[in-house]
């Protein structure tokens, strides 16, 4: 590959990752946890420093915050919700994230992606579980920069980057 | 009826083609037939055939809402083969294997059934284990079929690609010899040609839109795009319109219709020998006698009457198409279609009686049934002419699916037809 | 202007968009051509005065170049772009000339100018339509052995490539307001309008360049501007514009279900030298709010004798050749038609110098003023003549045409000597795309054609496509198209200067004093059909237009009818008297050109044809020299042989170990979902055949899973982490459904229950340690938790540390020995699997595989959900009748165990087999009989499920399903084998340790 | 390839989705009551119509939710989508 690359695929490393399910109602009197923000609407990511919400579901949030504090984080969390009906399950092992990052970087993730991109239609602060060719990926856009941050599972891994630099050859060696 | 023969072709290709009579006659519906037929694909044109032919039942009408064939019997990928695992289905394809073998003499039509052996790919421990059981089971009920190793199934097929460094490499495969493909048409207008030459109607373009009833609730007639015929026996052979046709005798079933697709590449000349399966990956190829490769897709996930699907279907076959030949990579797809076919829980047709008299189905064939489409018409029309199963439909009830006694060929080793 | 040809050389010496800066050569049939860039590959053989480029089908007719576009049914080429690069049946009207490229003709022997095979044509009679029904029948093993291979020898026109495709193929997804399909005056006029007011739009054309017909037309003034003044400013305008992407070289192929468009962009074939990285083609998805269909028209040919000779086209084919190409197709050309465009393609052609004739076969009644004004440039117009026939083998030299006095009354012939000659037999809108969309067609009589009527779907029809030919309406039908697609009402109408001449009179066959039912005029040149096979199969009772499609080929060819459909159509109506609607066409279907294998495919090969899921220490298992099984998605370690070890040896001493001392084992692809919820146990009530609700926290149980139908769907160890928090297990290969199934009954039937479902799969790396030693493994390393027995039974479960990581430890055994199964955090799994394997050393710890892990299972008689049950097998055929509670009112998969069948004594019951001969290892899948004299087809009593060499016992052991099994105990049976039967004991299915102590460890060794 | 409208994510292609056929046949409350034959229906026999179908839809790669739509299996084309447990919207017009 050349060496000044216009989209680079690169593998993030671990952070604390949490699958957090609870009801709609009942997030909304709790809007925050340990530094999260719930707030925000389906298929939507809110990033706080170094913690992302991204909200995938009704009642599903991924939660993405900065390794190392793993159980105190959770624990924080989980205080945050006490009372309320909810499930916290970590996940930091199970998920991979990759970076995505270059002016064409929305094209390269078309490749396998199949939803629309635009910045209309996938605007800074988007998040959604979708597909690239045939594994299952969460997407994420946590600003307005052409940076985006894939979210697969730890075996699927090698395949989304591969997609992802196969792909990416017609950017970087032109 | 006019023979067909190099002789009598000779002597056309003197009088350009001048004295050839229709294949199948037009005729108006009559009010009244012993037998009405619903649905001119093969199954029903072969079951009034052998009505005619060998029960002498003659007064049969074959009711198609379009064209002759214009149902799946024209949209398929045409694989043969009867190595089936359960006793009950290997009794019915291999009786219509048999069939297949003669069948071109018997109609007076070439049907260009090609025993160009059928093979099956195994790409995984459980495969093997799977495609033994069948062989063995194949073996004790006369059929035959027989184990590859990779490097055998490479002799067999020389496209085939058993690189050890495939993401399913090929550990193997089953092999039917006698299976192969036929002219999907052929059958169509072979046994139109044949019932009509004993007397049966074939009427197209109309359409069974309800049903009457005696007193007694037994059928006493059907209603028609064209009117009006009486008839005190009636055989349903609507494929992927069961549903619908029995919907208007008030009956419900356990069938649900989805779009399969197939598609066929540029012709080329011979450089496929056989037809290949893989279920693991989900391809089905072989080569037409004009040179297309023909490829079967999959069923897309929706119920729809819409003999098309998406994109993705076909483009999921022609990745492991082209992972298993992949010189075939450079090819071009030059037409792709769907047909709507009618799926049971268990994957295996009914034949035979519904709750109401004097009304019978044959149906549920599924993403298989040309296979066994002599096999089917033959004991359909058994069922039909002495109101009795064929000891060989006997399985294959509706009453099936109340007992739990179903013959499901797909749970029992992931094989699709 | 007078021609200026020079004696070999065909091209014009002014014009054309040809590069005449940038020669190009290569080759044909070995014989090198000069080109220039711009050309394609017609054109640059037309240029060297080329027009034989292939033989037909059936036939073996010699074929010229019909058309100059993606139409084109006759001029097939074997391309060899070199190394590999090399594929059959490309139309050589849309291949860009480029240097070194290597073009073969095809389907002759042994050459393209004496074809051995051409002696068919003398047969022809004998080859009407459907001749192969009607022979070959008899005797019946010719057929297989001669004439089956005789006739696919002849089918198939080119060769299939023969290597693996060196090139790459990629695919994008693409969205937007408006797809303009085709780049003509109308997709033009369409996407300068949508873009305007910032809709996003893709234009796409199949075409090198952008312009349609404008590409070669020379007179027409648009907005004051010559035509390609004008294309290539509104060009410019449109792809400066944000939002906008302008694909030329992409053919829109597919036009799918909800606006979803497939297309297909060449890449690179067009490139000298293309830039590494690039793919070779692109597939786009598009799914666009609103499509412009602006696909322009195809023309008609002719239907009269001979009409396929080489250097007999299309009229407006012979005008691109001319003014686009700078190219005479011949010197002296003879028009034949009944358009208003094929007098304009004359007029170009005279004023480029070419001798010009032009024969009307209308009635002069029903011509123009066109007439006059061709006359007045001294060309000699016939009108009211028929076309008997043409002249010429390899090269058309002459038209035979005649006037047409009245009714069957054909006057004198005369043979108008040409080197070309140019037909038009009408005009067909391209509706391919809007019929694939669904959208109904209606007959126009006007233009006798059909054009888009009922729309299905989001799209509008423009332009020729629409059956507007003018072309100032064409432009104006675009603006208008593209105006509302993008929401705005901006309206404009464009001048055109000249006005078009559209007028098109109604040709079907030709009236001919020769016998109607012996000449050839072809209709599908490719499949070679021609007018007398249509009537012969509407009088053999063909008579749906889909039966004379299927009985005749027409249609069926890699250009699917473009050219001839209509026609074919036109004919069948006249034998059949029926009006052209009544007719109908036959279905319009994807692709609307032949699109490579590889640009659907994109992506997918090789490594990323499926995702391969590799277990978390894969790479430590390859290291080891494991031998690997697919399953399902993933990879797994089968066995680790070592140095001179076979399967056999490497399980039988991994089995040994596990058995006498200690072996680990990844079982981390396991699938596992953590169910969290106040009425977690009471889901889990409802989904297991089993009860959940007194489990208490801290235990495990095994649990079993049924379809709604009964039959065993999964099985796994559940354990209870907390009061409400559960720790499942599935299957590896049953993770993903056993969630959506949970997932369906959770939402959908019992919503009111409180839990939440997380799959844990790859959360958790599963180290499988089991043997009498595997406490003393372990135990140094575990942290808070006391492994005592007493503290920890079997069937327990742990959270602590191990190696200072957090672990879920399971007390589970499948192997029937002590055992744990250590749950750890998958990125710390190879830190644990390392520490263990060090303190294990001395106890000869070892890695153990799949096969010995089935091996060791089946010598306790433990079911693998999938190999000895399949679906169609319950929990009492499975012998764990035991497993269903009797107490619970409901579960799933519940009522349908007391269906009827599933009561009958003879259902298959799972038993062990032991073999009369101790080594003899049965087939998995080996049949099960009583008597091995029976007849064929034998009575089968049921299969082997499991088999394999058990170390511990000394002997083979089998576990099979065989009917009325429990009942057979002791019975001697027969299983298959390759080459007979072999005797078999039915015994209980437990082979080992029947008591099942040894999962309490401390035993002595067997 | 279908472009179908989750309740909760909007217009989504549907490789995202994973059918699950026809909607509202409810499962017996005490299936132990119900006759073999009724069981049958309820386990294998769907209306499978020509025209309007309700049917039901796992958006597995996206929210995770199942949902109701309203189909028509002759053009394909959705009438209407709508969540778990709110009624067939249609109830009323004319099937078929
Ligand atoms: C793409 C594809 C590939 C396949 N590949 C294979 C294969 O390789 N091997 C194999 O064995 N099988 C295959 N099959 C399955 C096989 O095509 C069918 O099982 C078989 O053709 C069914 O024949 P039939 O005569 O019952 O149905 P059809 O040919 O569909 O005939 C039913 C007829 O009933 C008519 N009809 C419906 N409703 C009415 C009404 N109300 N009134 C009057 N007429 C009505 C229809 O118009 C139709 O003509 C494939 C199917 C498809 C779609
Ligand atoms: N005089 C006549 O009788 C007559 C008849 C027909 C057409 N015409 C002339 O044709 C022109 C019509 O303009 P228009 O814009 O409608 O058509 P056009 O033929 O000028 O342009 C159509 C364009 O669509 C492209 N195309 C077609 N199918 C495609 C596909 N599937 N994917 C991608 N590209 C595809 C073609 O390459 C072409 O460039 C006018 O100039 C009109 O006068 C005249
Ligand atoms: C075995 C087989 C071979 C076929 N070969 C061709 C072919 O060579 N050319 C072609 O255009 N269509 C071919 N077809 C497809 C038909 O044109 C047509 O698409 C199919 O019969 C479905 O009908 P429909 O598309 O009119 O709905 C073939 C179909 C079958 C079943
Ligand atoms: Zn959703």
């Amino acid at each position: 590959m050349s060496e000044r690359s216009a989209i680079s695929v690169s593998v993030l490393g671990a952070g604390a990752t949490y699958s957090l399910r609870i009801a709609p109602e009942l997030v909304a009197s709790v809007r925050e946890a340990a530094g999260f923000d719930l707030t925000g609407s389906i298929n939507t990511a809110i990033s706080t420093g170094a913690k992302i919400a991204a909200r995938l579901g009704p009642d599903e949030w991924l939660l993405i915050g900065p390794d190392g504090q793993s159980n105190a984080l959770s624990d924080e969390i989980g205080a945050a919700l006490a009372g309320h009906f909810h499930s916290l399950v970590d996940v930091s092992h199970r998920n991979v994230g990759i970076s995505v990052a270059g002016r064409e970087a929305s094209m390269v993730l078309n490749a396998g992606v199949p939803i629309d991109l635009g910045d209309a239609a996938f605007p800074a602060g988007s998040a959604t579980r979708t597909v690239l060719g045939k594994a299952e990926i969460v997407l994420m856009r946590p600003d307005a920069d052409r940076v985006y941050r894939v979210e697969c599972w730890r075996s699927f891994a090698p395949y989304v980057r591969a997609f992802l630099e196969e792909t990416a050859r017609e950017f970087n060696s032109q | 009826m006019r023979r067909f023969s190099i002789s009598s072709l000779l002597a056309e290709a003197f009088n350009a083609h001048r004295g050839w009579p229709r294949q199948w006659r037009s005729p108006e519906p009559k009010p009244k037939y012993d037998v009405v037929i619903v649905g001119g694909g093969s199954h029903g044109l072969g079951t009034a055939y052998y009505l005619a032919n060998e029960f002498g039942i003659t007064n049969v009408a074959v009711l198609e809402k379009g064209w002759i064939g214009g149902g799946n019997s024209g949209r398929n990928t045409t694989i043969i083969r009867s190595n089936y695992l359960y006793d009950e289905s290997a009794a019915l394809y291999e009786h219509a294997l048999k069939l297949w073998e003669t069948l071109s003499t018997q109609l007076n039509y070439n049907t260009m059934y090609s025993a160009r052996g059928v093979l099956m790919l195994a790409h995984s421990v459980h495969d093997v284990q799977s495609f033994k059981r069948h062989i063995y089971a194949n073996r004790l009920n006369g059929i035959d079929n027989e184990w590859l190793t990779p490097e055998q199934c490479k002799a067999f097929c020389p496209a085939l690609s058993i690189s050890p460094d495939a993401r399913y490499p090929v550990m193997g495969g089953a092999l039917q010899r006698r299976g192969g493909t036929a002219r999907h048409d052929a059958i169509v207008w072979g046994y139109a040609r044949g019932a009509d030459s004993r007397g049966v109607d074939i009427i197209e373009n109309c359409e069974v839109t309800g049903f009457s009833r005696a007193q007694d609730g037994s059928i006493s007639g059907v209603e028609t795009s064209r009117g009006q015929i009486q008839t005190r026996r009636v055989g349903v052979v609507a494929a992927g319109h069961t549903s619908v046709v029995l919907g208007r005798a008030g009956l419900r079933l356990p069938l649900e219709s989805f779009p399969l697709q197939a598609l066929v590449s540029e012709p080329v000349k011979p450089v496929f020998p056989c037809v290949v399966m893989s279920n693991a990956v989900h391809a089905y190829i072989s080569q037409s006698d004009k040179g297309e490769l023909v490829i079967g897709a999959g069923t897309d996930q929706y119920t729809s009457y819409s003999q098309q699907g998406g994109l993705h279907i076909t483009s999921h076959t022609l990745d492991a198409i082209c992972e298993l030949f992949p010189q075939f990579r450079r090819m071009r797809m030059m037409r792709s279609w769907g047909g709507i076919v009618d799926v049971t829980p268990d994957r295996s047709p009914i034949i035979g009686r519904t709750p109401i008299d004097g009304l019978y189905v044959n149906c549920g064939w599924g993403t298989g049934g040309f296979k066994a489409t002599p096999g089917s018409a033959h004991v359909f029309a058994h069922t039909l002419a002495t109101g009795t199963p064929h000891p060989i439909n006997a399985p294959f009830t509706l009453d099936r699916f109340r007992t739990g006694r179903l013959i499901d060929e797909a749970a029992a080793a992931a094989v699709a037809h | 202007m007078a021609s200026d040809l020079s004696a070999h050389s065909f091209r014009l010496a002014n014009g054309g968009r040809i590069d005449r800066s940038r020669p190009v050569r290569f080759t044909f049939n070995g014989r090198t051509i000069d080109a220039y860039a711009g050309d394609t590959i017609a054109s640059a053989l037309l240029a060297n005065g080329i027009h034989l480029v292939g033989r037909s089908f059936k036939y073996h007719r010699p074929r010229g170049i019909l058309s100059h576009g993606s139409d084109e049914p006759n001029a097939l080429l074997d391309i060899d772009r070199g190394a590999g690069r090399r594929d059959p049946n490309n139309r050589a009207t849309v291949v860009e000339a480029l240097d070194g490229l290597a073009a073969r003709s095809q389907n002759h022997w042994p050459s393209l100018d004496f074809d051995l095979g051409a002696i068919n044509d003398r047969l022809a009679p004998m080859f009407a339509a459907g001749f192969y029904y009607k022979t070959f029948k008899w005797p019946r093993t010719f057929w297989h052995r001669l004439y089956e291979p005789a006739i696919r020898a002849m089918a198939g026109l080119g060769v299939a490539p023969t290597e693996s495709d060196p090139d790459r193929y990629t695919q994008r997804n693409a969205h937007c307001d408006v797809l303009v399909v085709g780049g003509g005056p109308s997709g033009l006029a369409a996407a300068l309008a949508a873009s305007e007011s910032g809709a996003r739009v893709i234009l796409a054309d199949e075409q090198a360049e952008l312009g349609g017909t404008l590409l070669h037309d020379r007179i027409s003034q648009i907005d004051g501007r010559a035509a390609d003044t004008w294309r290539a400013e509104t060009l410019a305008t449109i792809a400066a514009r944000p939002d906008v992407i302008v694909l030329p070289r992409t053919t829109v192929f597919g036009y799918y279900n909800h606006n979803h468009i497939a297309m297909v962009e060449r890449v690179t074939d067009h490139l000298q030298a293309p830039p590494a990285g690039l793919p070779r083609e692109r597939l786009w998805q598009v799914r666009a709010k609103k499509v412009i269909l602006a696909t322009g028209a195809h023309e008609r040919p002719l239907a009269f004798a001979d009409n396929d000779r080489p250097g007999i086209m299309l009229a407006e084919s012979v005008r691109a050749y001319i003014n686009r190409y700078a190219v005479a197709p011949g010197r002296q050309i003879v028009f034949a038609g009944v358009t208003g465009s094929a007098y304009q393609a004359a007029a170009d052609a005279k004023s480029a110098g070419l001798a010009v004739t032009f024969v009307d076969v209308r009635d002069p009644t029903q011509c123009g003023e066109e007439v006059g004004e061709l006359r007045a440039l001294g060309v000699e117009v016939l009108t009211g003549h028929t076309i008997i026939g043409s002249v010429g083998r390899k090269r058309v030299a002459g038209l035979i045409v005649a006037p047409v006095n009245g009714p069957g009354d054909v006057g004198a012939h005369r043979t108008l000597p040409c080197d070309a000659i140019a037909m038009s037999g009408g005009w067909t809108p391209a509706v391919h795309l809007f019929s694939q969309s669904r959208g109904r067609l209606q007959y126009r009589d006007a233009i006798d054609a059909f054009v888009p009527g009922a729309s299905a779907q989001s799209e509008c029809s423009a332009g020729a496509a629409n059956g507007t030919y003018d072309l100032a309406a064409t432009l104006d039908e675009g603006w208008r198209a593209g105006a509302e697609a993008a929401g705005t009402t901006a309206s404009r109408s464009f001048a055109v200067a000249p006005s078009t001449r559209t007028d098109s009179g109604r040709a079907r066959s030709l009236p001919t004093d020769r016998d109607a039912d012996r000449v050839r005029a072809f209709l599908d040149f490719q499949n070679d059909v021609t007018v007398k096979d249509i009537k012969l199969a509407v009088r053999e009772g063909f008579q749906s237009i889909e039966h004379v499609k299927r009985y005749t080929t027409t249609g069926m060819a890699t250009d699917q009818g473009k050219t001839s459909n209509m026609l074919a159509l036109g004919i069948v109506a006249e034998a059949l008297e029926r009006p052209v609607p009544e007719v109908g066409t036959t279905t319009f279907r994807p692709p609307f050109t032949p699109v490579s294998f590889g640009a659907i495919v994109g992506q997918a090969r090789d490594a990323l044809f499926d995702p391969i899921r590799k277990a978390p220490l894969h790479d430590w298992a390859e290291a080891q020299g494991a031998v690997f099984e697919p399953v399902a998605l993933w990879r797994r370690a089968r066995y680790f042989p070592q140095a001179g070890e076979g399967m056999h040896a490497a399980v039988s001493r991994e089995c040994r170990a596990v058995r006498s001392n200690v072996g680990i084992f990844d079982a981390s692809t396991l699938g596992k979902i953590e169910v969290v919820g106040p009425d977690a146990a009471e889901f889990l009530n409802r989904i297991y055949t089993n009860a959940w609700l007194k489990l208490a926290p801290g235990r495990c149980r095994y649990g079993l899973m049924l379809r709604e139908d009964g039959f065993i769907f999964d099985d796994g160890v559940v354990a209870r982490i907390a009061e409400d928090r559960f720790h499942v297990t599935t299957t590896t290969g049953g993770a993903a459904r056993v969630l959506v199934h949970m997932e369906d009954y959770l939402q959908t039937e019992w919503s009111d229950l409180k839990v939440y479902l997380t799959s844990t799969t790859e959360q958790w790396g599963v180290i499988a340690v089991q043997g009498p030693k595997a406490r003393e493994v372990i135990e140094p390393l575990v942290e808070g938790i006391d492994l005592s027995p007493g503290m920890f039974p079997h069937m327990a479960v742990r959270v602590g540390r191990i190696c200072s990581v957090p672990t879920r430890l399971f007390r589970v055994s499948f192997t029937g020995e002590l055992g744990y199964e250590i749950n750890v955090p998958t990125g710390h799994m190879r830190t644990v699997w390392d520490a263990i394997i060090k303190q294990g050393a001395p106890f000869g710890i070892t890695p153990y595989g799949t096969e010995a892990m089935h091996a060791l299972r089946a010598e306790r008689g433990f079911i693998i959900v999938g190999q000895d049950t399949d679906g169609t097998v319950t929990p009492d055929d499975a012998g764990l009748g035991g497993m269903v509670s009797a107490s619970k009112r409901d579960f799933v998969g519940k009522r349908s165990l007391v269906r009827p069948d599933m009561l009958l004594a003879d259902r298959k019951q799972l038993v062990g087999l032991t073999t009369a001969d101790p080594k003899l290892v049965l087939d998995e899948g080996a049949q099960v009989v009583a008597d091995t004299k029976a007849p064929i087809p034998m009575k089968m009593l049921g299969h082997v499920t499991s088999s394999y060499w058990s170390d511990a016992c000394g002997h083979s052991i089998a576990l099979a399903l065989v009917s009325g099994g429990r009942a057979r105990l002791g019975e001697t049976l027969h299983a298959t084998t390759p080459s007979g039967f072999a005797a078999v004991k039915v015994v209980t299915p437990v082979f080992f340790d029947a008591e099942g102590k040894r999962v309490h460890g401390g035993l002595e060794h067997v | 390839m279908l472009l179908i409208t989750c309740p909760y994510c909007g217009a989504r292609p549907e490789i995202e989705f994973r059918g699950g056929g026809e909607a509202h046949i409810a499962r017996p409350s005490d299936p132990a009551a119900v006759d073999d034959q009724s069981w049958a229906e309820y386990l294998y026999y769907r209306s499978n119509p020509k025209g309007v179908h309700a049917e039901r839809w796992l958006h597995v790669h996206g929210c995770g939710r199942w949902f109701n739509a309203v189909r028509n299996t002759v053009s394909d084309s959705f009438e209407q989508t709508y969540r778990m447990g709110e009624p067939r919207p249609d109830a009323t017009k004319e099937r078929r």
